[in-house]
């Protein structure tokens, strides 16, 4: 079995690309085209170049001695925290812009939950020089706002959605909308590997260079390239595809998805989509998603903006249902523990979306000799207000 | 037996089309409606089944769904009030929905229920072309639904000539890129590709649709296309004057006192 | 003429250690042993290896392309806001944590400013397992929130510092008491290279790590070692040090030093220290400071928490005086503009202290052909309510 | 002529030392407070010359000097009020301050000026002995002032004899590792600690500080040591009671009614 791509867009029965005719010009030139631009070696140098130069790759593999003297195993942590703006978001701005700009788009659109994704939308666009246009729920507005107001000093003009849950799922609606309105002269930059064919694939190729780095970089410390397990959180599913994308056939090394149960899976207020989903079409992705027996999509919740969305991209529906990755749910409380203790033994603030991975370690219990690696997805810059609200720091 | 939407595309005459949504402003509006709008004098009639992600639609049609699935609006229910609609209501049907319902629903199912109730086709936006080809049109095509296709200004001569090529009844034709209700009137830009799309001489009729709103919009469509589809100014009028009121609506359509 | 440190700890006539015997013993530790310590291999290993994996290092040195353009000349940005916890401050306190290990030293104390050296001591306390406390003007820890929250999570202790004018000065002279009254198994981590000898070269030493960088990196992008300028903002003076450190005896290399000028240098509301200053002694060291005739320190003013102080490093000092640095002073609303400058060209929110360091382009002229490394001291996700306040955005 | 300083070390007493900062709780109380200090049976006194960043002081001398400064206290104004101190007063007087004002003063007119007025020594926390020799000593001496080291429990032993090798008048001994004011009473440690000092026999007396409020501290102090110096419990009661009533502080001292 593979766990890839096949030609048609399908991750085993998953993907696709279920969109209204208003978006099938836009799709399909992406379609066709993105994976000859990026195999033009001047397009890599380019990427690779403004990876090292710009965002500061390689992001560190960091050997976290306290935390794995705690847990009694070998933990790694792929230090995605440290890019430019904060999150492995901008590993697929960076690609997404430049693709943009090879075919010759002028405006760009994007969808955030966190505001990570927007905020590194809003970086490269002005990097770029390019007009900036990010769809935010009017929740996540409120509870992210140190990224509203880096984006607006960025230059990017933030849309607030006010329909629906008023977050990412909502956001993505306004965004798709805008794309149908404005066909022609517009890139939508997805955050995430959801969305119609080419994006989960695009995107998971673009943020890719976190496991081809891991790789080396595991090399390097410990004399092996592959961890006996790979485990990020789920909101999407970026971080976790490019955490994950080399190993992805390689089933010696074992892929966790950690996913957010919110209130826990079974209180109504959850964004658990591997436990509480079933299959459906998702901003125009077949996928696994919350939803009503009726088919309407569900309202998620998790205390962390960037893990709070009904569905997973394709490429996790195929993983959850071959059974390729473990999936195991965190709640709030279960995140934000995890969160401070990463604080205080090593020094690093987490974003909460990251905490949920980190609290797999209260979960489950893995072997001395065990090289795990993590997927620090983001820093917790922007969540300090909930943090230190939770906590009554 | 013909199909009713290709029975009424036959007709010499510009076709009026109304999309309204299932279960609003109220959740048994359904079947006053679809009898006040034949009594009106309108040709055919597009149901949206409400969906809580409308990613295709306007504010006015998305805000209608909302409240139309808080009115307890399902595919269910709806199918029940549709029951005995071929009892009053004798235009084409058309059930305008988007996927992921059908699918929970079951495709087979989903038709089978359509045929049954008297339903003729359906307007899928979110269900490419493609995978309808290979994986639902020999179920469409078993319960004699006809599964309408949309073009807009982007697309592709050749793109349109593949799909008038496999299309039935009639094609429905964005006025221009937007989301429905984003228009307020035509300009030479979409008068240019009315005109192009008539010029091309395709096998299927088209109906227009997007930013349809009065009497000089449906002219202007209608000249060059065989008929109009009309939605968000439609549920703007029903959620100002209520489902009494829809005559008027029409009879201002259509110029007619 | 040697514009580095000799043997006494002076820097031409400034530096020295103008301490109370109280603290003689702490001191006299520190100086008998940084270098012994500093030369050991294992000790190198660990800080090497730490930053690389921890921090972040090497941060990269980016060219600017759109703000290259702009001012027509060639601008490389040495990216120390991409380091953990987001300015260059992180490399002295690794450095001196290390060192404070080796010293057997249990507590740890710190002052700081702009908060981002408090969150960098906090960061490495968490990391060793030590007691922090981080002392800060009543006035910053209103104006950096968001660097107090991420301190009290990092389990730091933040004490307000009353007196004074309630910044970094004050919050100093804290530190130092807090250090006299606990002279045995307490380390006080400077923040930049003011106070007793040898502290300006301790800190000097490890922030030489930023032009150790720039060598090879400008070697690598423009095939030689040396730039036609270095530009840094000084508050203490550690970034500038750490920029200019191996430049320094090569007078081809040009150096600027950028100082806050506030509301305007002849406003009395200033921090241009080496315009308005005079000999003196302040923190332990004899250097240029804003004083009275009658020898009293003036209370600075700048909107950037990181430059509000009334001294230099001695370094800095002698830099001054024996002409080898020029010194441009930046006011509030020219840093601010410059600020936002770069989020628009660049995408990279700047910390306000680097902004300063930023509007020198419109104060100076640079040929097409100069190599003009500017060192970006850190991000602005400290600043932004700052900004946004400022603009109205 | 011998210095007063010493002088005073000679008397077969335990000294009892008041520190005070000039200006404080008014600008012009100085004189006052010498005179009333000395006339209670004070021993010796050392004016503050207030700075802006006191960091060897508690909170109780930085807000006395903060205050000082503010009512308008700066290093001319402390000369002029000094300027016929010996016609009232005996005792000896130490000027104690922080570097920088002498500094920008001039080191040599600073010393010119106290040798003008009087003054017998200096306490100058913030220079260190190595810069006082190589730079100021010989000032200092021309001019007659005594310049008094500090040690502290920390102070190795080496460093204790080499600090009484070059030192004059007598040894600031401060008692425990704090800043001034920041201590209530002593315990086992500083015993200790006075104990050790004492039996290292040194050239010079030593004079205790810091710490020292009242009757039980003043004789634990003096039991093995000179004489002690009482600043911030001094300041305190200043602030509480004004400078009328001085008497009565340095009798609870003394113990004397
Ligand atoms: C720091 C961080 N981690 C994880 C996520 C989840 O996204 P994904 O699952 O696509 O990695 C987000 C989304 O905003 C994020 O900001
Ligand atoms: C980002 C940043 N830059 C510069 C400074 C000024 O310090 P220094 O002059 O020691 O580099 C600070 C101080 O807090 C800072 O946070």
């Amino acid at each position: 079995m593979s766990y890839n791509i096949n030609e048609k867009g399908y991750y085993g029965e998953f993907g696709g690309a279920y969109i209204p005719e208003m978006l099938y010009p836009n799709v399909e030139e992406l379609r066709q085209n993105y994976l000859k631009v990026m195999a033009e070696p001047k397009f890599q140098k380019e990427f690779k170049q403004l990876l090292k130069d710009y965002v500061g790759r390689p992001s560190p593999l960091y050997f976290a001695k306290r935390l794995s003297k705690k847990y009694n195993t070998k933990i790694y942590l792929k230090r995605e925290d440290l890019n430019h703006t904060g999150a492995h978001k901008i590993n697929n701005t960076i690609g997404q812009i430049l693709m943009a700009q090879r075919l010759g788009k002028k405006r760009i659109i994007a969808e955030t939950g966190a505001g990570q994704h927007g905020v590194a939308t809003a970086t490269v666009c002005a990097l770029m020089g390019l007009e900036c246009i990010v769809y935010m729920g009017e929740i996540d507005i409120a509870r992210q706002a140190p990224n509203v107001a880096r984006m607006k000093m960025l230059g990017a003009t933030v849309v607030p959605a006010l329909s629906g849950s008023r977050t990412l799922k909502d956001a993505t609606n306004e965004a798709i909308r805008d794309w149908i309105n404005n066909p022609v002269d517009t890139h939508y930059i997805i955050g995430s590997v959801v969305g119609p064919h080419p994006y989960p694939d695009m995107v998971a190729r673009f943020q890719a260079v976190i496991s081809e780095e891991i790789q080396w970089q595991l090399q390097e410390q410990e004399g092996k390239t592959k961890p006996d397990y790979v485990i990020a959180c789920v909101g999407g599913g970026s971080n976790a595809a490019g955490a994950y994308y080399h190993y992805l056939e390689d089933t010696d090394v074992k892929l966790i998805a950690i996913e957010a149960a919110g209130l826990g899976v079974d209180s109504g207020e959850s964004a658990a989509t591997s436990v509480l989903g079933k299959e459906g079409i998702i901003h125009g992705s077949k996928t696994l998603l919350m939803q009503t027996k009726d088919g309407q999509i569900t309202e998620p919740y998790s205390i962390s903006a960037g893990l709070d969305y009904p569905g997973v991209g394709p490429m996790h529906a195929h993983l959850y249902k071959s059974g390729r990755a473990q999936f195991i749910s965190i709640t709030d409380n279960e995140a934000m523990k995890a969160g401070l203790e990463l604080c205080k033994l090593e020094g690093i603030i987490p974003a909460i979306e990251s905490s949920h991975a980190l609290a797999v370690f209260e979960q489950k219990k893995f072997k001395p000799n065990d090289v795990v690696v993590l997927s620090l997805s983001g820093r917790g810059d922007k969540d300090l207000e909930t943090y230190i609200n939770y906590f009554k720091l | 037996m013909m199909n009713r939407i290709n029975q009424k595309l036959q007709e010499d005459k510009k076709l009026l089309s109304i999309y309204f949504t299932a279960g609003y402003p109220n959740l048994h509006d359904t079947e006053t409606i679809l009898q006040n709008l034949e009594a009106s004098g309108v040709d055919m009639i597009e149901i949206g089944l409400p969906f809580s992600d409308p990613l295709a639609d306007g504010p006015t049609i998305q805000a209608s769904s909302t409240q139309a699935l808080k009115n307890g609006m399902t595919t269910e229910v709806l199918f029940n009030q549709l029951k005995d609609v071929r009892k009053s209501v004798s235009i084409p049907l058309i059930i305008m929905g988007y996927f992921n319902p059908m699918l929970q629903y079951g495709i087979d199912a989903f038709c089978k229920k359509c045929a049954e109730i008297g339903i003729d086709g359906l307007i899928i936006p979110d269900l490419p072309v493609d995978v309808y080809n290979e994986q639902y049109k020999t179920t469409f095509e078993k319960f004699g639904l006809i599964n309408v296709f949309l073009i807009t200004p982007q697309t592709s001569v050749e793109r349109i000539h593949f799909i008038d090529s496999i299309s039935n009844g009639f094609i429905y034709m964005v006025s221009s890129a937007s989301v429905t209700g984003s228009q307020s009137g035509f300009g030479e830009e979409q008068s240019n590709y009315f005109k192009r799309i008539s010029n091309m001489n395709l096998k299927n009729p088209q109906i227009i649709g997007f930013g349809i709103s009065n009497n000089e919009t449906f002219t202007q469509a209608t000249t060059y296309a065989k008929g109009a589809i009309i939605g968000s100014a439609f549920i703007k009028h029903l959620s100002k004057e209520g489902v009494k009121e829809t005559d008027s609506f029409v009879k201002s359509i259509l110029n007619k006192t």
